[in-house]
This record gives structure tokens, C-alpha cells and sequence, in this order.
């Protein structure tokens, strides 16, 4: 096909007159016999699957629903949320509920007493994961998950949401790589100030430095 | 009943297979389920992607997509389901023949989904029609819709057909057709099917405890 | 591929002195001027543009329906022009937006506005359909859904919404049915909407 | 001759005087045997021949607009994909590029090129199912839409693998696109541009020279150039009846105007025109594809950083996104032109005088998606 002519270029017409009735028929079914033989033995043609055996391999970034990452072994403590609900507001189609776990005097605690997803409503589209900044909320690949239960089956709450770092790293191994590099370089700034806070309590002996707080950080 | 399984196990290991009569026939109708032909919107594409080669439904014989309720066993409610399209799902489910089971498939056949806010769309087919089957996501991939005609088999394979416990179709008093909703001046008349929409009671923990 | 639009403004001013025809500004950075145009000669702009030798513009491209129950904010998004005076009328307004292009010269859009006089009953607005077949359909849905009347439309009936339904939903006060009776996990709008079906302590 | 192109040619077939007892009403949909979605036709038949057609829409009417002015400009993006649901990326750049329009953002050049390669990806898979499905409204359900899948699945693994999912992309951003391509991505499309096209010589030895094909599809549902142009009729279905009217070359977006390629035009606008006009295009797609993979910038992919209305050349036609901005973080209006919607205006015109079979096959040769008709 000549390209540099012009910007247009016209569609071959059709055959003029049928040469001999059938043959393009016969053409067709030449190419419909060729991809059956060729499924038996070509590899590029042995297209299907069989799925519950064998699976089609999931991309890393593949995403399906959210789960909350935790650290260490214990699910509540090492849970990296901390409730500050920027998932809930953004979240498009409004599945997320957070209820922040307060203290007697109505302080937050910085961790969630309630968060439930409705999986039901869930659109997949990952913004949750994107705007959290406390790498807490990502998408998961698990894909199985037909139920008969219409209404708990597909309420999940933070039990069945949490799940640890290490699911993580065996998901996205890239991705969780860059984020526990991340997270270990701010916290060993947060022990390099807190210890240099220290260092400036113990010379300044007059004044009470107050402890400050720390989370149930990973050690 | 007191079958001996270890004596059908010896049986078939000599080529020669016992089984009841109830699970001959759950047997069949799990393995050739035949789905209605019928997409509504975006999980309709992945419906058919699990139908073409690389998933292919085939195997499991629900590769027969009838065009026509009549001959269908097996409705896929794949897409939103929309207030003008309700009253015509409702339909075309009272006008497959029993036994007929239902997959939604996608959050918006089972809620909703993304666009439950919408004037116009029905909060789930399940407000009209029994729903045996749930798959969540959108669209989910076609292994999910797979994984979700597993799940429709092991279920009819536990049906039975005799007893207080029988399935809906095999009890001469079930019920086979629904009131089909009609269009009214702001939504359908009636909103839902009271008698199988029942959802659960929220009870919401609110942030000072506990409170309804 | 923009159009002039302040030099057809004049133009059409010259060709026909009678119209009404108004210049609106956009202040955002896009620069999409447009044309106010009095909803009565409506038609005979529109037959002008696309028939004129040097303008052909032979496509119109999209109608939309704009609410405007606050006739300020129409005016703050398109700006009338110096020296044109705004007039709003009160009590809000709805507005029919056209976007024509010239598939011959490859130039658009020219933007067009004709505004109904109230909100209730005087929503009249001349159809065009006799000379843009393409503005059937995306009439009917204006019609449908913001509910201006487009007098003259052949076929003038509900399109996307059932037949049976009265209300115009994509108005800004339209209130939608209230189905609201599992929400899970509602927050900020839906819970105010779904709190009336919790069931009270 | 018609002497308005908007006369509408309804009351020309009608012969006067017609026996309307003696016509038939048929109502196609919306559940119906072929794969254009819930989509309704209430058609008049006198005999086999169609007197009148009237389409009926609203049938997944999900009130898209209505949701997206009441959120935020980011969270209507992964809904974009939902509109077109066979080509969700070419929707999500529409409505980024009118937001960027609407705000005057600039988009880096390696985000240009990625969002040229995921369009025109797009464009094949669109067209490729077209073929597919068009074959299954004639009849051959099967043979054609099942390599035409096959090659479509090879696609939504390359976007799987970038943007994290097959269909909903939900992928490009305001000022770039999400994140940058993953290692080894681009070979992987550079391998599938190599082997698109022996798969498009395939496809066009089975079609082709098909007596049934061509004794379906030639000289039906033609119309004058005038009258499509006044219908609204955009994309390939205008270019099938030799309009030169592509808004990548007309009003070149992105970065178009870099692009060696050409307008495949029609001479008849025929069912026949349409699906080769389809054939050739994903041709001119892979030279664009070819190009834009070869050089591929190295920079950013996102910019760090009232009233607009945008087009791109859509698989099936102009797609444009008209908003309103009031100065809040939610649009005032949010219009979305659809172009499978309008260019179904005159599809009573192309069916009048025709058999009722070949109602489905102009259907087919539109090429709808009713995400997009109803919205």
C-alpha cells in the first residue's frame, strides 16, 4: 500500500463477478479446517485453559478487591491503618465503611474500629489503594469468590480483610519490595529522632521530656 | 439410606457404577446446564470471553446458549439491571421452564454495583427474582464466572427431590412465576418482592458503641 | 480547527438584523466562546449557518441540557460580553447547548445557547430537527430528562425513561426514589438517605 | 433526489393509501439473539419489507451523568470505562483530555505516546469484535467471533499486565497516566503488532470473498454522504460512504499530527464498505502502533501539578465529553456525546424498503454498545 500519496486510501472493491459460485465459501472454510488441525498440534492455537486444573497466570497488577496489609504476626496490632478514612471519601461507588476506634475522652486512636467492605458494590477501579498514604490498602488478586450468601457473603469485615505483608510480597513482589524499603527508611528516621530526643532528655535533666507516642510499629 | 461406600467404590473399580436415583439426576441437570442467551451490559463481553476458546465453557456443558427462556436452564443476569429492564428479566425468567436456576453475575446484577445511586437502576435482581448464585466483581474475569457455575453444580448436585427439603421445582406447591413489576409515575410498582427480598436488619456499631 | 467566534457574532448580527444573538465569554482557559441565541430564531440561525456557501457548517455535533436554577452561575460560566446586558431572569432558567461544526472546512465548534424562560411551564424551545436530523434523538433526551419542550419535534416522546414516568430527573432538584433499605455501608449523602430505614433502638 | 439532507425519508416508503391492517408489528429486543446489548426496535412489516422502524432506548440507562455531577472529577473516571465497555481506554482519554482542556494541564510526551498505544489497541479490539460480532447477526455464530477473541485476549493481557485489569482500565489520569509501563511491556506489544497482521490476512481470506457475506452485505443500508453528515453519523460508518472526516487528522489531539497514516474511505457506505473500512483501519492502527513504539520517549508519565468540550476519534465515532466547570471540586454538567447513540438517528432511513434480516445486519454494520447508547 502506497502511504505517501495521500491521507486517504480506498477499500479493495468487491469481486466484480462471482468467478465460480462457492469458491470464496470453500476459501473460508479452508481457514476455519486450517485452525482445527492446527489446534492439535500448533502451540499459538492451543488456546483453552483448563481452569480448575491450570490457570491462566495473573499478572502482578492484577487487581479484584481491597485488603488491609498488617505487619508482624498479630493482625490488630500490626494493622498500618489508622482510620483516617481519605478511602472512604474517595472511594467512587461508596463501598467502604470506617468507624475510628475512639478512647474514652473521644480521642481517636488512629486505628479502625470498624472497616467493612461491600464487595457487592466494589468496582474494582483501585483508587482506594492509590490515595491511601499510609501504604495500608491494596488490591488483592483473588478471584474465586462466588457465594450462595447474597448479604455476609459479601460484607467483608476487618477479620477477612486483613491480611499480612507477606501476602503482599507474594503478590507483587515489585511493588511491596519498594514499599517495605519505604517504610524501614522511615522508620529508622523516626528511631534516629526519637533517639536523638532522647539523647537531649537525658543532658537537659531539669525538664520532663514527654515520651513520645509510638504505634505498634514493626520492629 | 445406608450406602455402603466402600462396597461402590469396590463396585467401581469393576466398572460398574451405583448411584441413586436422585443423584443420577442432579448429575445431569448439573452437567448440562444450558444458559439463556441474554447480556445486559459490560460483564455480558466477559460472559462471552468464558465462552470462546480460552475459558471455554464447553467444558462443563453450558456452552448451549439458547436464545429462546423456554429452552434455557440457566439464567447469567450479566450487567445492570435497569428499572425500564426489570419487568422484562422478570419475564423472561417466569418463562424458562422449571428447574431454573439463576447466576448474577457482577456487582451490578447483585446491587447495584458502581451505579446504585442511579434513578434508574434496580438495587439488585434479586429484589424480583431468587438469586442462586452471587459473583462479585466488575466485570468479573471469566474464571470467576467459571468458578461461579462450579459453585451452581455443587449446589444442584445436594438438591433433593423428595422430602420436607426438596428444591423448588421438584415441590408441587413452589412457586415458578413472580409478580412481574409495573412502570410507574417515579419508580416500579412494587419497588420489590417482599416475599424474597429480605434483607438483614443493619446493626451499625457507631463510633460510642453499640446502636441500631 | 477553532472558530471565530467574535467575527461570525458580527457576521450573523449583519446577515440577520432581527435576531437576537448575543456573544457569551468563557473565562476558563479552553477559550470556547459562544453565541446566545434567542430561542425563536433558533432555526433560522441554525439554517443560516449550515446553509451559507462560506460557512456550511453542515454538523452539529451535540445538544445538551443544562439546568440552571440559579440564573448567576449561568452567567459567571459564560460571560455576557461588554457591553451586552445580562438580564437574568429569575427563578432559573434551562438551557440547550449546540455544538456545530463544518466537516467541510474542518473548523468547530460553534457554540450555540437558547435559553427557556422559566423552569415550570414556559420551557418552550423551537426544534431544529428540520434542519439537523442529528438533534432528534438528543432532543428527545432533553426533552426527557430536563424537560424542555421542543415544539415542532416530529416525534417528541420519553426516550431513555419509561413512558408512565413524570418527573425530569437530571434537573438539580430532582429527588430520585428512595430504595435505600440495605446500605451497608453508607456514608456522607446515602446515609443521610438511608438513615430512615434503620431500624430505631 | 433529496433536496434537504434533513428530510427524513419515512413518509416517502409509506405508500399512500397503505392497508395498515395488513402490516405486521414486530418488536426486536430488548432481549434478542444477537450480541448488541438490550436493545429495542419496534419494527412494521408489510410482508418481509420494513415500512417502519422506531428504535426504543433506555434499557440500561444508568444515569452516568447524573452520578458524575454529584462526585469528584477523579472518582467518574473508572465509570468512563463503563460507558464503552468494549474499548474502556479510548473513553478514559476522552475524558481526560477534557478535563485537562477544562483546566489547562499539560501532558508529558512519553504519556502522549503510551495513551496513542493504549488507543489504538483499543481500536483493534473494538474492530475485531466487530467483525466477530457482525458474522454471528448473519448467521455464523462462532468460527469469526472466537478468533476474533483469541487475538482480543492476547490484548487484555498486555493491559492486564500494565494498568492491573482486563477491561476496566480506570488507567489514565489528569496530566499523564497512572504509572509507567512495567519491564518488558513494550516488546510485548511489539511482538503482538508483528503478529496482527498475518492475523488480519486470516480473517480477510475467511471474509472476504464469501458469497454469502457479500450477498448480505453489498448495497444494503447505504444513504447519501449529505444526509449521513446531517444525521450526526461519525466514525467509520461516515468514512464507509467516502467522507474524509477523522478527528485524528481533522483536528489532530494528542500527538496525532507526528503520525504517518491514512484514512481509509469507502466508496458506497454499504454494510460491505463498513466491515472493510474496519479491516483497514486496524491496518493504519498498526503503522500508528508501529510508529509509537519505536519512539517511545523516555520522562515522566504524570504532570506533576469552565466550560470545555473535547472529541477524540472513538472505535465507533466521535466521542466527546462536554463539561461545565462552576469553580467546585464536582462538574456542574457533565454531558457525554455518545457516538453509537446518534448514529443510530438514521437507522430507520437505511432499513426502510429492506428485509427484515437486513435490519440486524445494518445493526451489526453500526456497531453500537449500549453502555454508550443509554449511558
Amino acid at each position: 500500500m502506497n502511504t505517501q500519496s495521500s491521507s486517504t486510501t480506498k477499500p479493495p472493491p468487491p469481486p466484480a463477478k462471482w468467478s465460480v459460485p462457492g469458491i470464496g465459501l470453500l476459501k473460508g472454510m479452508v481457514v476455519t479446517a486450517k485452525n482445527m488441525i492446527q489446534s492439535y498440534y500448533r502451540k499459538e492455537r492451543m488456546t483453552t485453559v483448563q481452569y480448575p486444573e491450570e490457570r491462566v497466570p495473573i499478572s502482578p497488577n492484577f487487581r479484584n478487591f481491597p485488603f488491609l496489609c498488617y505487619d508482624g504476626e498479630d493482625p490488630k496490632a500490626g494493622l498500618r491503618c489508622t482510620a483516617c478514612t481519605i478511602c472512604e471519601t474517595e472511594c467512587p461507588p461508596q463501598c467502604i465503611y470506617i468507624v475510628i476506634e475512639r478512647d474514652e475522652n473521644g480521642k481517636s486512636l488512629k486505628r479502625p474500629k470498624v472497616f467493612d467492605i461491600d464487595v457487592s458494590v466494589c468496582m474494582n477501579c483501585g483508587i482506594c489503594a492509590e490515595v491511601c498514604p499510609f501504604d495500608s490498602i491494596y488490591m488483592d488478586g483473588e478471584y474465586e469468590l462466588s457465594t450462595q450468601d447474597r448479604f455476609n457473603g459479601l460484607l467483608f469485615h476487618l477479620d477477612r480483610l486483613s491480611k499480612p505483608a507477606d501476602y503482599h510480597l507474594k503478590l507483587r513482589p515489585v511493588e511491596a519490595g519498594e514499599v517495605a524499603v519505604r517504610r524501614k527508611a522511615e522508620v529508622d528516621k523516626k528511631r534516629a529522632v526519637q533517639a536523638a530526643k532522647e539523647a537531649k532528655a537525658q543532658t537537659d535533666k531539669d525538664k520532663a521530656t514527654p515520651e513520645p507516642i509510638t504505634k505498634g510499629e514493626p520492629a | 439410606m445406608g450406602i455402603d461406600f466402600n462396597l461402590v467404590a469396590d463396585l467401581k473399580s469393576h466398572g460398574v457404577h451405583v448411584t441413586s436415583f436422585e443423584s443420577l439426576v442432579n448429575w445431569g441437570r448439573a452437567s448440562s446446564l444450558w444458559p439463556l442467551q441474554f447480556g445486559l451490559a459490560c460483564c455480558a463481553i466477559e460472559m462471552i470471553a468464558a465462552t470462546m476458546a480460552r475459558y471455554d465453557m464447553a467444558r462443563f456443558g453450558a456452552e448451549v446458549f439458547r436464545p429462546s427462556p423456554r429452552q434455557a436452564d440457566l439464567m447469567i443476569v450479566a450487567g445492570t439491571v435497569t428499572k425500564k429492564m426489570a419487568p422484562q428479566v422478570v419475564r423472561l425468567y417466569n418463562q424458562m421452564a422449571e428447574p431454573k436456576y439463576v447466576i448474577a453475575m457482577g456487582a451490578c446484577a447483585i446491587s447495584g454495583g458502581p451505579f446504585k445511586d442511579g434513578y434508574n437502576v434496580l438495587k439488585g435482581i434479586d429484589r424480583f427474582i431468587p438469586v442462586d448464585v452471587v459473583i462479585p466483581g466488575c466485570p468479573p474475569r471469566p474464571e470467576a464466572l467459571l468458578d461461579g457455575l462450579l459453585t451452581l453444580r455443587a449446589i444442584i448436585a445436594r438438591e433433593k427431590l423428595l422430602g420436607k427439603h426438596r428444591a423448588r421445582h421438584a415441590d408441587p406447591n413452589g412457586t415458578a412465576a413472580f409478580p412481574v413489576p409495573e412502570f410507574g409515575a417515579h419508580d416500579l410498582e412494587p419497588t420489590a418482592n417482599r416475599e424474597i427480598w429480605n434483607p438483614p436488619a443493619i446493626v451499625r456499631e457507631s463510633e460510642g458503641g453499640t446502636q441500631a | 480547527m477553532s472558530v471565530a467566534t467574535v467575527t461570525l457574532h458580527e457576521r450573523l448580527r449583519a446577515a440577520l438584523p432581527n435576531a437576537g444573538i448575543s456573544l457569551r465569554t468563557n473565562p476558563g482557559p479552553s477559550g470556547q466562546h459562544s453565541l446566545l441565541v434567542d430561542a425563536a430564531d433558533l432555526p433560522d440561525v441554525c439554517r443560516f449557518l449550515r446553509d451559507t456557501p462560506d460557512l456550511t457548517f453542515d454538523f452539529l455535533s451535540n445538544v445538551s441540557g443544562v439546568d440552571w436554577p440559579d440564573p448567576a452561575k449561568a452567567d459567571a460560566v459564560a460571560a455576557p460580553a461588554a457591553g451586552e446586558g445580562s438580564a437574568p431572569p429569575t427563578g432559573g432558567f434551562l438551557e440547550v447547548i449546540y455544538h456545530l461544526y463544518s466537516t467541510r472546512r474542518r473548523i468547530g465548534p460553534l457554540v450555540l445557547r437558547a435559553r427557556t424562560i422559566d423552569r415550570a411551564t414556559r420551557v418552550q424551545i423551537p426544534s431544529v430537527v428540520a434542519v439537523f436530523r442529528s438533534a432528534e434523538f438528543q432532543e428527545r433526551e432533553i426533552f426527557d430528562l430536563y424537560g424542555v419542550e421542543f415544539t415542532g419535534h416530529p416525534d417528541l416522546r420519553r426516550i431513555l425513561m419509561w413512558d408512565e414516568f413524570v418527573d425530569h430527573p437530571m434537573r438539580k432538584d430532582y429527588v430520585a426514589p428512595d430504595d435505600y433499605e440495605y446500605e451497608p455501608t453508607p456514608h456522607a449523602a446515602v446515609l443521610e438517605k438511608a438513615q430512615r430505614h434503620y431500624v430505631q433502638p | 433526489m433529496i433536496s434537504d439532507p434533513a428530510t427524513s425519508l419515512t413518509s416517502a416508503v409509506l405508500a399512500p393509501g397503505a392497508d395498515d391492517d395488513q402490516l405486521l408489528h414486530v418488536s426486536l429486543g430488548p432481549q434478542h439473539p444477537s450480541t448488541h446489548g438490550v436493545f429495542r426496535m419496534n419494527v412494521v412489516l408489510d410482508g418481509e419489507t420494513v415500512v417502519r422502524l422506531k428504535p426504543v432506548f433506555g434499557y440500561l440507562h444508568r444515569n452516568h451523568e447524573k452520578i458524575a455531577e454529584g462526585t469528584s472529577y477523579l472518582a467518574s473516571m473508572p465509570y468512563t470505562d463503563r460507558l464503552d465497555y468494549i474499548c474502556p481506554l479510548s473513553n478514559n482519554w476522552a475524558y481526560a483530555q477534557a478535563v485537562e482542556k477544562l483546566a489547562g494541564i499539560e501532558v508529558p510526551e512519553r504519556a502522549e505516546f503510551i495513551r496513542v498505544i493504549l488507543g489504538e489497541l483499543t481500536r483493534l479490539i473494538n474492530h475485531s469484535a466487530f467483525a466477530g460480532f457482525i458474522l454471528g447477526d448473519m448467521g455464523a455464530w462462532g468460527s469469526a467471533l472466537m478468533y476474533a477473541f483469541r487475538e482480543r485476549e492476547k490484548i487484555l493481557d498486555i493491559f492486564e499486565e500494565l494498568t492491573g485489569a482486563r477491561m476496566m482500565a480506570n488507567f489514565m489520569r489528569f496530566g499523564g497516566c497512572r504509572n509507567d509501563l512495567p519491564e518488558g511491556w513494550s516488546a510485548k506489544v511489539s511482538r503482538l503488532v508483528d503478529d496482527y497482521g498475518p492475523f488480519l490476512d486470516e480473517m480477510e481470506k475467511f471474509l472476504v470473498g464469501n458469497e454469502i457475506l457479500l450477498s448480505r452485505t453489498l448495497n444494503v443500508g447505504s444513504l447519501p454522504r449529505e444526509v449521513l453528515i446531517n444525521g450526526g453519523i461519525t466514525g467509520p460508518m461516515l468514512r464507509a460512504a467516502g467522507v474524509p472526516y477523522d478527528i485524528r487528522k481533522v483536528d489532530p489531539y494528542g500527538i496525532y499530527e507526528r503520525f504517518d497514516f491514512r484514512i481509509p474511505l469507502g466508496a458506497t457506505g454499504d454494510c460491505y464498505d463498513r466491515i472493510m473500512i474496519r479491516f483497514l483501519e486496524m491496518r493504519e492502527s498498526l503503522k500508528i502502533l508501529r510508529q509509537a513504539l519505536d519512539h517511545l520517549p523516555d520522562g515522566p508519565i504524570i504532570h506533576p501539578k469552565a466550560k470545555i468540550r473535547n472529541f477524540i476519534e472513538g472505535p465507533k465515532g466521535e466521542l466527546g465529553f462536554h463539561l461545565i466547570s462552576d469553580g467546585t471540586t464536582r462538574p456542574y454538567r457533565y454531558r457525554i456525546r455518545p457516538p453509537s447513540f446518534i448514529n443510530l438517528t438514521l437507522i430507520e432511513d437505511m432499513c426502510l424498503g429492506l428485509d427484515l434480516a437486513d435490519v440486524v445486519i445494518i445493526l451489526g454494520s453500526i456497531d453500537i454498545v449500549l453502555g454508550e447508547v443509554d449511558r
